[in-house]
């Protein structure tokens, strides 16, 4: 199985040729290679797999140590990929996906001038997602970890002349990194307490090593990188702002893959947080907390990726309550749905989108069943799927997981997971029925300015075929569930699996989420099909809370008031010099008084020779009085 | 008189000291036209001497009554100054003909600079140790201030001078006080004196050990004597100062870790607090202050400063794994820095120099290469993997936990996510800004190229195959702390 | 020796305070010319005849012949413009550098020096031909590779010298 | 005997006269004057030391220390005499283009 080298090797080696030898291949070419590069480094990932399936369930696990990579004294890190069922399941959905969606892309793309640069991010992007995934040791985990975070920020802020774009991208970069800083620190943490960084070696002694609190503080540190990373409360700030990139880029990156990466990474620690109740506590009420909060915010936003956006940070949290309460096979199987549906649902948008010259307010769009037939059938496949209808995807995988929830016995949980579900199916729902039913609403000048044409039209073959693939696998991917399950049990094999509900109660407990998306959906008809109530009346009798949601609970701004303008006057005090506006997000405040801060000390530096002997002298004094005053 | 065997052991040293004299030489035969062969001579001489050094590797001299040390750790020191040195003059051979300062004696300077440094790591005796940076000190003194007739230079200059000097006061005071404690100047004698004569708490040894420590703070840029960093390396040329800050740090460094190696070891304890508190200065002051920096060669001032700090730590950790990687980050440092000047170098027309931050923008489309290897050396020096700064960051962090300053790598891996910042807003501007007006002009050469591509690969292959280099470095380090 | 050490002692002070307060900066120099000469008296007491001499020979001789010849050939009298820019600078400097004298002072004034194994008295010296041939030996003996070195300082000096300061290269 | 603290304790005064010599000077011909009383403070400390220890190892020091300070005056002379043609002052505070 050594050719599993072959799934990272192939998107490096699109990279290097599109970014060497773009120019000479034109349009084509590079669409070509980037493709091919992707497409094959599936077939190598389905290859492999099948490899894999050939060997006892035991034995699957293979580490192919590909050269070392840093060695001092006793310690050794080498670069080696590890191809287990989980490490499996994550390269066949980022390639299989990723390909999906570059395909799309030489359509969406096409008249871009940045053409050749975008696919030689997104093949560094897929590079790099494989290499997290089929790391062998948390350096390489890192390393994959940094350089998705670096790809996702160039994606986002590919369109660098808009402003907003720009600082997306920052934000993205900053916001994460607070999280990486949490998972180095974790890292570290690991190396200090096992004095290796290789899985095998951690996982295999941890029970031995670990105490409690140990393993409470390495898992938290760890966990810190996956809020970041998956866009956990508290710092999902930067998702929906990382819709500022291109449409299939939010399908790949912000949606099927690069965002699951905590959610695989805490799966594969699992042993270390099984050591740690209270780190899985967290996780779970984490993921519930935002899988509750980020849907609310959800069913008030009018604009289509920004739905998409909450949404997924949403699904996100379904992952991590998943995996907080022990049910990892089915936090991932909930991740590959995902990956389907919402990947097609971006594309979809990005199709949309595409026809309506750039519109992305719901509230302009509607009636584009009638003109859009392909896109809307499959964007439908992909709402019945996240709105947990059988036998759509979806629905076997959120079932899992609220299934899981309700058996380890958080019940609490368990009963927000199931709320969710229903306010899921709702804002879905509106979307589906702002976008696609009811009379059109776009102004014609948008339409005209589309291509000249007077109706919005349908896209072309190359973006509708991975849409119809993505929704064949959005409405049949629930059946891989079993499958998928048995697949992964081997590595799951140590912790307990879940107790079983007698079939009544799980029965009454599909049912009661069945009903729950019933409701959500039947709601947004009444609202937006029907009419029978009107969302605007309904928002302003509720009011205070209407406008909570639709201010994103105005966390921005309470980011701002509590954080941004103190630290910003207490800045202006340090320095006079402050000549930036209209920062926002807490990062950004950090940022702010560090750049203040910069901008003080720089004073020091005042060019008098004799200021700088004065401060040598000091230094001088301090290092006296440290090394004979003891 | 000196042996043969001396001779042989010493011989890197004394082929740089006969090739600076024949620059010298040459220098009276070769037209005004005709100077660039010098630089092509002199990287001869540095090419010889590393093959020496090579062919020395493995060997443990202690030279002219313990003066002077030629074991690896000299060895690997040696090849890091070589190897900057050489990038150094690709750079400059082109500039100095430009801004119109095409003497010989650069060439001669330089590498007598270097000979200075490589005399400070492998010093056996604070005499040499003391000469040896005032050979260097003098030779930068000098370069700094090349542009004779800019008052930019001149102040550069001036201030590194009679600060330098200043500094040079206490070190000589430090070197008296030890001295009058151990009664040796010698660093095994010292070591000797210590356990014999019981000075662990001598109150003259630590004041002289602490005065020792100003006099290289000063030269490797620590806060708070790093004052004059950015003033002289805004003012030099900027081929000198991407020399000095590599070339005088490393030095600095390898006469750090010789003396308190072999002479003070058994103090190290006591240190460590003091180290601790002025590496926190310097990653903290380094970074910050240049967040604020719109002048790239005085970002680069400071961001070495930030530097100096974190390699600080490994020395805190005083293991062999510590020690190695202070090594390996001098090396790595030493690629992806003088990287980062070349790229300065190449922006330039004819004699105009851009260094203003905003000089960059739009660089990613006008020029492309220059602004990749920009973009590799920034990512490299914020420590992003998979560059050779990652891993030298890495393996520092990690000295420094697996020695027990775990507190210390999370204010340091703070520290670089505080970099990353600054170092990242290059790559901003290059690549996501619209230039102002005109983009910046890049001049093309032959030479500079070749020393932008040999940082890059540099800068890479220590990143991704770091292991043959890690293994010199320990290996250097055996005698001293077995393996 | 104790009464003439104050001697020197006091002078070498005094006019190392000069050298530091002169408006003129010849004065300065010749102060330090002063200081210098009574420096090397100390160095006598200390039995490092040779050391003396060099003092004496080179420093206060060569080097304070060069100051005051770099001053008068440029006019530096008063080096100094009349405003301080830095009014702050003269109570910090005095409040730090006195209390580093007081530190230094008070480790100083508790040292006690003990003897190295196998230390030389005057006597011995003597006895091996006198300080100036036994610190003459030891320079090309044991201190071979640094008499080489400083030979390449001074070479590195006079090349700085010639760059900087020559109109025309 | 006169007690070698008594030296040591005449350098550590002469070092910090040239210290604040050094910061409070703004002529640099005086400054560099100020860092020469330095050196000689540290040679005479070495001087003490070394007739205290009986070895003559810090006398052969202070004669190296020597070569250093006429090196060190040639190299700076010749930077001040650069500076003072070009820029017409050696007031090192007039000479501050370099900040910040």
């Amino acid at each position: 199985m050594d050719f599993v080298r072959l799934v990272p090797g192939f998107p490096l080696l699109g990279v290097v040729l599109v970014a060497l030898t773009g120019r000479f291949l034109g349009r084509r070419g590079t669409a070509l290679v980037a493709c091919g590069a992707v497409g094959l480094a599936f077939a190598v990932a389905l290859g492999v797999t099948g490899a894999l399936l050939q060997t006892p369930p035991e034995s699957r696990e293979v580490e192919v140590s590909l050269f070392t990579w840093a060695a001092v004294s006793d310690f050794q890190v080498d670069v080696s990929l590890l191809l287990d069922p989980l490490s499996a399941v994550m390269i066949l959905v980022v390639s299989g996906v990723g390909f999906l969606i570059h395909v799309y892309s030489v359509g969406y793309m096409a008249q871009d001038p940045g053409f050749r640069r975008y696919f030689a991010y997104l093949n560094l992007f897929v590079f790099s997602m494989v290499i997290l995934v089929l790391a062998g040791n948390f350096l390489l985990l890192y390393v994959g970890w940094e350089l998705v975070g670096l790809c996702s920020y160039l994606l986002i802020s590919f369109w660098y002349e808009r402003k907003e774009a720009a600082k997306a991208g920052m934000k993205a970069f900053v916001t994460t990194r607070i999280g990486d800083f949490g998972f180095a620190l974790g890292i570290f943490l690991i190396f200090a307490t096992f004095h290796t960084l290789d899985y095998a070696e951690v996982f295999g002694s941890a029970s031995q090593v670990l105490t409690t609190g140990l393993a409470t503080a390495i898992t938290l540190l760890l966990f810190l990188g996956a809020v970041g990373k998956s866009a956990q409360i508290p710092l999902y700030v930067w998702l929906p702002d990382a819709m500022e990139g291109p449409t299939p880029v939010s399908a790949l990156i912000h949606a099927a893959t690069m965002v699951t990466a905590g959610v695989y990474m805490v799966t594969r620690t699992h042993v270390l947080f099984e050591l740690a109740p209270i780190s899985m506590l967290v996780v779970a009420v984490i993921g519930a907390a935002t899988a509750f909060y980020a849907a609310t915010i959800a069913t008030a936003q009018d604009d289509i990726k920004r739905v998409l956006a909450y949404s997924t940070i949403s699904q996100l949290g379904y992952m991590f309550l998943a995996v907080g309460v022990g049910a990892y096979a089915a936090g991932i199987f909930h991740l590959t749905t995902h990956a389907f549906f919402k990947a097609l649902m971006f594309l979809g948008a990005g199709s949309v989108m595409h026809a309506l010259a750039g519109e992305q307010d719901i509230q302009k769009m509607g009636g584009l069943r009638w003109t859009m037939p392909l896109t809307s059938i499959t964007f439908l496949a992909g709402w019945l799927a996240i709105s947990g209808i059988p036998p759509f995807s979806g629905f076997f995988s959120k079932d899992e997981i609220l299934a899981s929830a309700f058996a380890s016995g958080q019940i609490l949980l368990w009963l927000v997971g199931v709320i969710t579900a229903g306010i899921t199916a709702f804002y879905m729902s509106r979307q589906v029925f702002l976008v696609f039913f009811g009379e059109p609403r776009y102004s014609q000048h948008t339409a005209i300015h589309a291509e000249h044409r007077s109706v919005p039209h349908e896209s072309p073959w190359i973006m509708t075929i991975p849409l119809a693939i993505l929704a064949v696998l959005a409405a049949l991917g629930g059946f891989l569930g079993p499958v998928l399950e048995d697949f992964l049990g081997p590595v799951f094999a140590a912790s307990e699996a879940r107790q079983s509900l007698p079939p009544l109660n799980e029965a009454a407990l599909i049912i009661l989420s069945v009903a729950a998306a019933g409701l959500g959906i039947f709601i947004a008809w009444l609202g937006y099909i029907r009419r029978g109530v009107d969302p605007k009346l309904v928002a302003a009798r509720l009011g205070l809370v209407y406008r909570l949601v639709r201010n994103k609970y105005y966390v921005d701004e309470v980011y701002h008031a509590l954080l941004i303008r103190p630290v910003w006057q207490a800045a202006s005090v340090l320095a006079t010099a402050v000549d930036q506006a209209g920062i926002d997000g807490v990062v950004n405040a950090l940022g702010s008084i560090m750049q203040s801060a910069g901008r003080g000390l720089r004073r020091v530096q005042t060019g008098f020779v004799r200021s700088y002997a004065l401060i040598f002298l000091v230094g001088v004094l301090l290092v006296l009085a440290i090394s004979t005053l003891r | 008189m000196p042996t043969t065997q001396e001779l042989i052991a010493i011989s890197p040293e004394i082929i740089l000291a006969l090739w600076a004299l024949s620059v010298m030489f040459l220098d009276l035969l070769i037209a005004q036209s005709r100077k660039s062969i010098l630089a092509y001579w002199s990287l001869l001489g540095l090419l010889l001497a590393g093959g020496a050094e090579f062919s020395l590797w493995g060997r443990e001299e202690i030279l002219f009554q313990g003066a002077f040390v030629q074991d690896n750790l000299s060895l690997f020191l040696d090849l890091v100054l070589l190897l900057a040195t050489g990038l150094s003059l690709l750079m400059a051979k082109g500039y100095i003909k430009d801004l119109e300062m095409e003497h010989g004696e650069y060439y001669t300077l330089t590498l007598f600079a270097t000979l200075g440094g490589m005399l400070m790591a492998g010093a056996g005796d604070l005499l040499i140790v003391f000469l040896g940076l005032e050979v260097l000190s003098l030779s930068l003194y000098v370069l700094s201030g090349f542009r004779r007739t800019e008052p930019m230079a001149q102040e550069a200059s001036l201030k590194y001078f009679l600060l330098g000097a200043f500094a040079s006061g206490f070190l000589l005071y430090g070197i008296a006080l030890v001295f009058g404690s151990t009664g040796t100047t010698l660093l095994g004698g010292i070591a000797v004196a210590i356990t014999e004569g019981g000075l662990l708490g001598d109150p003259l040894l630590l004041l002289g050990l602490g005065l020792l420590g100003v006099g290289l703070s000063f030269k490797v840029a620590l806060v708070p004597f790093h004052m004059w960093t950015p003033d002289v390396y805004e003012g030099a040329p900027t081929p000198v100062a991407g020399y000095m800050s590599v070339v005088a740090k490393a030095a600095g460094f390898a006469a750090a870790l010789r003396i308190f190696l072999s002479a003070f070891l058994q103090l190290a304890g006591d240190w460590t607090l003091l180290l601790s508190l002025l590496a926190l200065l310097t990653m903290s002051g380094g970074n910050i202050i240049a967040l604020a920096q719109s002048n790239m060669k005085r970002l680069l001032a400071y961001s070495s400063i930030a530097h100096a700090g974190y390699i600080l730590l490994g020395v805190i950790a005083l293991n062999s794994w510590g020690l190695s990687s202070v090594l390996f980050y001098l090396a790595a440092y030493g690629f992806m820095n003088l990287g980062a000047f070349a790229v300065i170098v190449a922006l330039r027309d004819g004699e105009r120099e851009y260094l203003a931050l905003n000089d960059y923008a739009g660089l990613g489309s006008r020029h492309p290469l220059l602004a990749l290897s920009m973009a590799i050396f920034m990512l490299s020096l914020a420590g992003v993997p998979p560059t050779a700064g990652f891993l030298a960051k890495f393996y520092i962090f990690g000295a420094a936990v697996q020695a027990g300053y775990g507190w210390l790598a999370i204010l340091a891996v703070l520290n670089s996510v505080l970099a990353a910042f600054y170092y990242l807003r290059v790559i901003v501007i290059m690549y996501m800004r619209e230039p102002a007006g005109q983009v910046a002009k890049m001049t093309h050469s032959p030479a500079l190229a070749l020393a932008i591509f040999l940082a890059v690969i540099g800068t890479v292959q220590l990143g991704l195959f770091p292991a043959a280099v890690v293994e010199l470095a320990q290996a250097s380090l055996f005698p001293f702390l077995g393996s | 020796m104790e009464a003439f050490f104050w001697v020197v002692a006091i002078p070498a002070t005094v006019s190392a305070v000069g050298v530091v307060m002169m408006r003129d900066t010849v004065y300065s120099a010749l102060l330090l010319v002063v200081h210098l000469l009574a420096v090397a008296v100390l160095f006598v007491l200390l039995n490092a005849q040779l050391i003396a001499a060099v003092q004496v020979v080179v420093y206060a001789g060569a080097i304070m012949v060069l100051f005051l010849f770099v001053i008068m050939m440029l006019g530096l009298g008063r080096g100094e413009g009349v405003k301080e820019k830095l009014p702050l600078q003269r109570p910090v400097a005095l409040l730090f550098g006195g209390a580093m004298a007081i530190l230094l002072g008070v480790v100083m004034s508790q040292t006690t020096i003990q003897p190295v194994a196998g230390a030389l008295t005057p006597g011995d010296v003597l006895a091996m031909g006198g300080n100036t041939q036994v610190v003459g030996r030891l320079l090309f003996s044991d201190y071979l590779l640094a008499f080489e070195v400083t030979s390449i300082l001074l070479l590195v000096a006079i090349i700085g010298a010639v760059v900087l300061a020559k109109r025309r290269l | 005997m006169v007690p070698v603290a008594n030296y040591l304790i005449l350098s550590a005064v002469l070092f910090t006269i040239g210290v604040l010599g050094v910061l409070i000077r703004r002529n640099a011909i005086v400054i560099f004057m100020s860092i020469e009383i330095m050196l000689n403070a540290a040679n005479l400390a070495f001087i003490a030391l070394a007739d205290a220890k009986g070895s003559l190892a810090g006398q052969v020091f202070v004669f190296f220390v020597l070569a250093v300070a006429a090196a060190e005056v040639a190299v700076g002379l010749a930077i001040i005499v650069a500076i003072s043609r070009q820029q017409g002052t050696i007031d090192v505070d007039e000479i501050n283009l370099l900040k910040w």
